[in-house]
């Protein structure tokens, strides 16, 4: 049987891969990005769960955060 | 147009891919990775050495956080190589110009539309965020934080302050680069400085070693936040190459 | 008993570079930083040189690589390096090629903006390719890698027109895919035996799945790096499109900086999970790159593009190492560790031969560019008159890569040729010979042009669009060439130094 | 199964999706994107292995630490690149 800790890390890890596969699937680019930064929170909560606060921390702030920030600034440069 | 760009010239291969050829791929992506994953399931975990020699040795280390001990002490060397990392992109996203030199770093201006609420939410959260960034530098000698994580958030106050609109930033200018440098520099000047005492590059004597990694640190979270406000600078302003070309289109319409 | 601790010194060649980076940054006017990369230039060789002067010979005891514990803690909690004689002799050649292109680059940056951004992202590559010489631990390899990709992407870059930066985009995506590959490999191993040290894990491996699954995504992360035929594609148009002396750089080290890790994991760190079936794979794919990269150098209509794709055929060259390691039935363990050193030795004199006469090339070209505006192969008719010494340094340069005697090129086919025989694989040595005379034909071809037909040069060389070059431009290019004949000469500087590794 | 060894797998579905991305999709940023999932799906192998033992092992994050920061330059740089090549392309296509 599967317990319930074990149970929440089936979801937020299975929920990573969908979003990935949305995210690379996505038509509209803006979506990609938003599909992309989501799977960042998720994988935080994940490292969260293995019990790596520094890099939860990190891939917030940089991973998800930063990386957002600089992929939505490329795309309002494309879309000038 | 964007189409096109990405089409015919930045992809390795082209979009209309026939679906044999991603079905194949698809194939030995999933073989490679099914046979990763029943390896790494068959594998019997054995005792990981390192945890125990972490932990043991963490006393010397001068800071009570083990991943800051393993990244600014035990493996010290890998993050100097990752501050020249850092560096290595800021020199290749740079707009460089000779003339720009001699203008200096922050260039306040008049803003072309001034957003009230921006200004008002910086004048109080500009200093906050300062505050906060140096904590979390503060701390990671014993909870989670560190360099990099009090270099984003320092990084994000300026991205703030320039999107506000007063305030735009040289990064010709001579502190400019020396921001850009300085966590390399620092880290080397102590790395190569310990070895009057202790004999090896990159060894801190027991008794200093908190003080200098909180040097290192500072100067490392500088650099960062730096190199992270360019990036934001380079892709958000005006792109580096063709301006006099743009001025002329602009000049035909 | 040596005078001084050479580990002590091995710091000092990462260091020199970084040093020199930060102050090219800080000091951006021309001549100082031309100042600093003629002095950092000349403490690396100063550093070099009382290295290899103390390096113990192969007579004395020294069966073990220099190490230096870095940080005070031993691994596998800290980080160490370590020099043998095979990566004693990469960094030699990486010093010597170093020296000699700061010196053109002085030149060829000499009135262009470029340079000064070209001069720090410069000594950072040569920083990261010292340190992964230098480097003991796999993941700090990874680190380096990224300096290097990173660094090289930058400078390919800077050429700044919209082919540079495509080539340029295309060769970073390829790079950091590779990069994640082999940190994937990381994991596994690290997973698996616990340490991250070279010695350590050499020391451990076994063969075992995770082990396979490590080597393979370890060699296809790198293949990629070294841009083997069927991987090579980003190759021609990135080596093609950059500034001479970073094309020169590129073709002659930074792809062999990937291929020595190659070498490190299959020869010493995972041996253990080297099967004879996989050996046999990297060889064959080495034997295409060898007839493919000497077809298209053929085909390509640009000098640079032909000399970026005679790249793709010389590291086919390099590739042969893998099945003369195979081992037979019949043969004993030392003799097949004497064979292995043999055929490591025709492969690191291959290295050295093609760094130099490739870097020569591409100065070479990059002369030609410079003066002519252009490097079309089609519109050289007649150049030799007006640029006799770039022509002549491409001549010899072009020789030693065909493998004409007497070379370095020559002596380290016939090294190949030798080992293959010895082997009994004579397949290699039919292609070995086909790759000599299509790489004739393709050189030839520039050279007729430019030399045989002088009647018509004046039809097609317009005085106004020429552009004298610098002498010192030619000549250090020149000095390269001349280094493959001066080292078909004393072929045995190089084998002694691979032979310090002979002990392990 | 357990928690590292059921993240383990995650990692790699990961890395594969990001890889199959990166060789199938020829939308430049998107195939940036799909190195990024690669990345996380490495990131996530290390830190599910470090926490298979009794008590969860530093190294890795350290590695990991530096690898996002690693990631995240690269990442910057293909985007500038990228934003460069646009721009160059934008004045031809109007004239």
């Amino acid at each position: 049987m599967i317990s319930g800790e074990l149970f929440i890390d089936l979801l937020l890890g299975s929920g990573a891969l969908v979003t990935a596969i949305l995210c690379l699937t996505a038509k509209d680019l803006f979506q990609a990005i938003l599909l992309f930064i989501s799977m960042g929170l998720l994988v935080t909560l994940a490292w969260v769960r293995l019990g790596a606060w520094d890099i939860a921390i990190a891939e917030a702030a940089i991973g998800a955060g930063l990386t957002g920030a600089l992929l939505i600034a490329t795309r309002r440069q494309l879309n000038q | 147009m964007f189409n096109n760009m990405t089409l015919s010239d930045s992809a390795q291969q082209e979009a209309d891919l026939p679906g044999s050829v991603l079905l194949i791929i698809g194939m030995v992506v999933v073989a490679a990775c099914l046979f990763l994953a029943m390896s790494l399931v068959q594998f019997q975990s054995t005792d990981q050495p390192l945890v125990t020699l972490v932990v043991s040795n963490l006393e010397q280390s001068g800071v009570e956080n083990p991943v800051t001990a393993v990244l600014l002490n035990f493996r010290s060397y890998d993050t100097l190589l990752e501050v020249a990392v850092l560096l290595i992109v800021a020199l290749a996203v740079m707009p460089f110009s000779l003339q720009d030199t001699r203008l200096p770093f922050i260039k306040v201006s008049e803003p072309v539309e001034r957003s009230l609420v921006l200004e008002a939410f910086l004048r109080w959260l500009l200093p906050a965020i300062i505050v906060t960034s140096g904590y979390l530098l503060w701390t990671g000698a014993v909870l989670p934080g560190g360099a990099f994580q009090a270099g984003a958030l320092l990084a994000g106050a300026g991205i703030l302050l320039l999107l506000a609109g007063h305030h735009s930033f040289n990064f010709n200018a001579p502190t400019a680069r020396l921001l850009l440098v300085v966590g390399l520099a620092m880290f080397l000047l102590v790395g190569a400085g310990v070895v009057l005492s202790s004999g090896i590059a990159l060894a801190y004597p027991v008794a200093m070693a908190g003080m200098l990694i909180l040097v290192i640190e500072v100067a490392a979270t500088i650099t960062i936040a730096a190199v992270l406000v360019l990036l934001f600078c380079a892709l958000q302003i005006e792109p580096l190459g063709p301006q006099p070309n743009r001025v002329e289109k602009e000049k035909h319409s | 008993m040596p005078v001084i601790d050479v580990a002590s010194l091995l710091p000092l060649l990462i260091a020199i570079p970084l040093i020199g980076a930060i102050f090219s940054v800080l000091l951006s006017t021309k001549y100082a930083q031309v100042l600093i990369g003629l002095l950092s230039a000349l403490a690396l060789v100063l550093v070099i040189g009382l290295i290899l002067v103390n390096l113990p010979s192969v007579d004395t005891e020294f069966t073990t690589p220099l190490r230096y514990v870095l940080a005070g803690w031993e691994a596998p909690l800290g980080i160490a390096l370590s020099l043998d004689g095979f990566s004693a002799l990469l960094l030699s050649l990486t010093v010597f090629l170093v020296t000699v292109l700061t010196f053109y680059s002085a030149f060829y940056f000499a009135a262009s903006p470029a340079r000064v951004r070209f001069w720090p992202l410069w000594w950072l590559l040569v920083a990261g390719i010292n340190a992964l010489f230098l480097s003991a631990d796999i993941f700090n390899v990874y680190v380096t890698l990224e300096i290097i990709g990173l660094a090289a992407v930058a400078l390919v870059a800077l050429s700044g027109n919209k082919a540079g930066l495509t080539a340029a985009l295309r060769y970073l995506l390829v790079g950091l895919l590779g990069s994640l590959c082999y940190l994937l490999a990381v994991a596994l191993l690290y997973h698996v035996y616990g340490t991250l040290d070279f010695a350590q894990l050499a020391a451990k491996a076994e063969s075992n799945p995770l082990s396979w699954a490590a080597l393979a995504l370890i060699t296809v992360g790198l293949v990629l790096k070294t841009a083997l035929v069927p991987l090579h594609f980003w190759l021609p148009h990135a080596h093609g499109s950059a500034p001479a002396p970073v094309s020169a750089i590129l073709s002659a080290l930074v792809v062999k900086a990937s291929f020595y890790l190659l070498v490190r994991f299959w020869m010493e760190i995972l041996a253990p999970a080297v099967t004879n079936e996989a050996l046999m794979l990297l060889g064959i794919l080495g034997g295409t790159a060898i007839l493919w990269g000497c077809v298209q150098a053929l085909r390509a209509k640009r000098l640079k593009l032909m000399v970026a794709y005679s790249t793709v055929a010389q590291i086919g060259y390099l590739f042969l190492l893998f099945p003369l390691l195979m081992s037979t039935e019949e043969a004993s363990a030392s003799q097949l560790a004497a064979q292995q050193q043999s055929a490591l030795a025709a492969v690191s004199y291959f290295i050295v031969a093609h760094a130099c006469a490739k870097a020569a090339m591409f100065i070479a070209a990059g002369n030609i560019i410079h003066s002519l505006g252009h490097d079309d192969i089609a519109k050289l008719q007649g150049m030799a008159k007006y640029m006799p010494l770039s022509l002549f340094t491409f001549a010899i340069a072009g020789g030693s890569l065909i493998g004409l005697p007497p070379s370095a090129g020559f002596i380290a086919k016939w090294l190949l040729l030798n080992v293959a025989i010895d082997t009994h694989q004579w397949w290699w040595v039919v292609i070995i010979l086909t790759g000599g005379l299509l790489a004739a034909l393709a050189i030839f071809r520039v050279l007729d042009q430019a030399f045989i037909k002088p009647e018509q040069a004046s039809d097609h060389v317009a005085p106004d669009n020429w552009q004298k070059v610098p002498v010192a431009m030619p000549v250090s290019g020149l000095a390269l060439a001349l280094c493959t004949m001066a080292l078909g000469f004393n072929a045995d500087l190089i084998i002694d130094l691979i032979a310090i590794e002979g002990g392990e | 199964m357990t928690q590292a060894l059921l993240y383990g797998v995650f990692g790699i579905a990961l890395f594969g999706i990001g890889l199959f991305g990166v060789l199938a999709i020829a939308h430049v940023v998107k195939k940036i994107l799909a190195i990024n999932i690669c990345g996380v799906g490495v990131f996530m192998v290390f830190i599910a292995n470090a926490s298979s033992g009794a008590a969860p092992d530093f190294v890795p994050h350290a590695m990991v630490l530096t690898g996002i920061v690693v990631a995240v330059a690269g990442t910057a740089m293909a985007l500038s690149l990228v934003v460069r090549i646009n721009a160059l392309e934008k004045p031809e296509e109007g004239a």
